[in-house]
């Protein structure tokens, strides 16, 4: 069986208007501009975005965020995009932030069937505000809970047709993690191989999480986002 | 009064600085700013470059092999070194908040006088990016922190205590200015050096934050 | 009475009709003894085998292609399928409690008429071994147990209520055994299949649990 | 800078009476044959052995076994060899099972840095008496704390000298974890190569994680272990 879809709005079919969404990627590297692209192109608002950045100004998820289409944003560093700033002022987001350690860590969490774990990562700081703290040995920690969502869209470099992947350089980042942790599974890649093609020992996300593979059609290149 | 031109001479100064502070062989974790300059100025060759995003083994990279997907914390291009090796966010994370980076390098905005520093928020603007700043400050086995000695205004940003919300409770273990090198001992200032063109009395003129001056 | 002749038999008459129920594109964990036979029996071509010790991908192995270190959970030797790969005991275990694996089919002990089971520990002998049994139990999105009806002195290990200690809250979704395959449904037992030479009369008179008999 | 070292004994060195180690294998499959071999030859006891199984009798861990040094096993299936249940009737062993999920888990966290975390796992069975029972968003979870260990004894396929290091089927298994929740990690290997041979991308255990790297003389072959 292959997961292979040629189309992106039948491979982005089970995105509903309310869900949450992990989105893969660090600023523009390693994101699904694709994906992001499609959902742009798709009828729907009310999104909880999990994603370490909401893109840059009017970049991947920036165009999204733009559309007024995130209800919520989920991630570590909002900085990287201004837009976000002023949607906040004027009321149009609801922000979570996380530490960036944190925020990997309850994705990890939820797509290991954990119910959350402690961390020391905040303790003491704003961030900790109404977080449960706990000593465990002498050391303080606070409780975190996981994250699982409905969708997760990632980036990988090549996959096989059963959906094996490999990853390219720092573009891995988030990708791995997050596609263990949602109901629904959709990558872009850059190749497309015949299962075999891939060694056994190198395949960082293993088909048993993926649902569907498309081709990516936005590229990052040195002079920017280009379509192929 | 301090000699430097200009705001570059002063990063690079305090670069140069840091560098003297890693010897032997080392995984050194660099923030965002002044630490990304620290690699010039290296002299031990068995200094492991670790950046959050995923890369163990990071270098500088040529212009002409700048790889858009190959990047540091900053977002900037970096290149990969023999024996480099890559790995996803919680894998890193796992490295740093598990206490296997040995330093960490981090620019602050305030620092108080017990070594507590603040670099993620400023009251009344939006509390808009924290990054793997926490994690850094818990895990690292060592923290140094890089910053211009005053604000732009000219006031310190070394304080009797921090305004701004604060990145940790674990204390620095050392920072330094264009003007000076201070250690934090028993959640104490020590001024152990003082930076070119510098003396102890601009440095006590311009700090806010109670400190002790020990020759080393 | 049952046709059956010997163990060896039994065994496979089993592992048999539990390659019925695995149809379409799945994601199977096998379990130590029955479970292993599974493989011979499959009809679709799209079934993933997973082993917890670090495989998904598990085929059969020639003998002269056996490697020591290619083994399942058992520690029998087994092959790679085209489109395999490895991965650590923690990101193995992560699949299955955290839902990833389609079904898991286990070996049990005792099992009780709410379809919880038992299958890690005897009273009164030293609990020395639980492996993934109760991460499959909780993790794997439906369970199917196979086992000898009866123990060796003729007594029903299908009970009214377990008394080895139980391996997980959740009931199983199916019981497999040389006499009878049931449901659990909403915590009762549903006798829907006799197998091949039982009567619904032996059943009954080795079963100490309350089931229904319900005619698919 | 080198992290290989030539004799086992030296490698060693850290190794103390009272210790807790992280022992990696599966059975014998993946266990760090030569090393285990070194421990037997080393004068400590009253060690706290952290391993799946503790071998088989009389190999592996189990000749470890027999020599009485070790006070503590925690482990998922000790059944592998009926020795533990001999000294552990003869009051001679205690031992803390776990399920396997939870040993590898808590192992990760330890190295993680966290200080525990919640689990479906054993909810409602024997191996929750005692642990903290909690619901989050309506499921029942049981608090486990995460394991750290002074030394970690593992196995890999390849290192280059720096220590990054690379498996080989599924003798991967616990080590990769072990090779990040311990002060000491110790690894056995059958290639030492130069750094620059192990592809980025396909390093499994960052050298970060690894202290000393010796060549394995202790085989797991078809016909047993064999000295190589």
């Amino acid at each position: 069986m292959s997961k292979f879809k040629e189309d992106i709005q039948d491979a982005l079919s089970c995105i509903q208007s309310g869900q949450t969404i992990l989105v893969g990627g660090f600023g523009l590297v390693g994101a699904p501009l694709t994906l992001i692209d499609g959902l742009i192109q798709k009828d729907v608002k009310d999104l909880t975005i999990v994603s370490n950045n909401l893109g840059e100004s009017g970049k991947g998820l920036g165009a999204l965020l733009n559309q007024n289409k995130i209800k919520k944003g989920i991630g570590s560093y909002f900085t990287s995009n201004r837009d976000v700033g002023d949607k906040y002022q004027k009321g149009e987001i609801e922000l979570e932030l996380l530490p960036q350690g944190t925020l990997s860590e309850s994705i990890r969490a939820g797509g290991a069937g954990l119910g959350g774990y402690y961390t020391t990562t905040g303790v003491g700081t704003d961030l900790a505000i109404g977080k449960e703290e706990r000593e465990i040995d002498g050391v303080k920690y606070i409780f975190e809970k996981s994250i699982f969502a409905d969708v997760a869209l990632i980036r990988a470099y090549k996959a096989d047709r059963l959906g094996n992947l490999v990853y390219y350089k720092t573009a891995r980042n988030f990708n791995p993690i997050m596609a263990t942790a949602a109901k629904n599974v959709i990558v872009e890649v850059d190749e497309v191989v015949e299962p075999g093609e891939l060694n056994p020992e190198e395949v960082i996300t293993p088909q048993i999480f993926v649902n569907t593979i498309v081709e990516a059609k936005q590229i990052l290149t040195k002079e920017g986002v280009v379509s192929k | 009064m301090s000699l430097i031109k200009d705001k570059n001479e002063m990063k690079h100064l305090i670069a140069k600085r840091v560098a003297k502070e890693l010897k032997g062989s080392l995984t050194v974790n660099l923030g965002i700013g002044i630490p990304t300059l620290v690699p010039e100025y290296l002299e031990s060759d068995d200094i492991q470059l670790h950046t959050e995003n995923g890369l163990l083994g990071v270098t500088d990279v040529a212009e002409e092999d700048i790889d858009p997907n190959l990047v540091n914390a900053g977002k900037l291009p970096v290149g990969e070194s023999i024996g480099a090796s890559y790995f996803n966010s919680s894998d890193s994370f796992a490295m740093i908040r598990g206490g296997h980076v040995d330093v960490a390098i981090l620019g602050a905005l305030q620092v108080d006088q017990t070594g507590i520093i603040a670099n993620w928020a400023v009251p009344g603007k939006n509390i808009m990016g924290v990054g793997g700043a926490m994690d850094l400050l818990v895990g690292a086995k060592k923290v140094i922190v890089t910053m211009s000695h005053t604000s732009k205004d000219g006031s310190s940003k070394i304080l009797k205590k921090c305004t701004y919300p604060i990145t940790s409770t674990r204390s620095v273990d050392m920072i330094i200015t264009e003007l000076a090198v201070f250690k934090v001992v028993d959640k104490q200032l020590q001024l152990v050096e003082l930076m070119p063109g510098s003396t102890l009395k601009e440095v006590e003129e311009k700090t806010e934050a109670n400190f002790t001056y020990v020759e080393e």
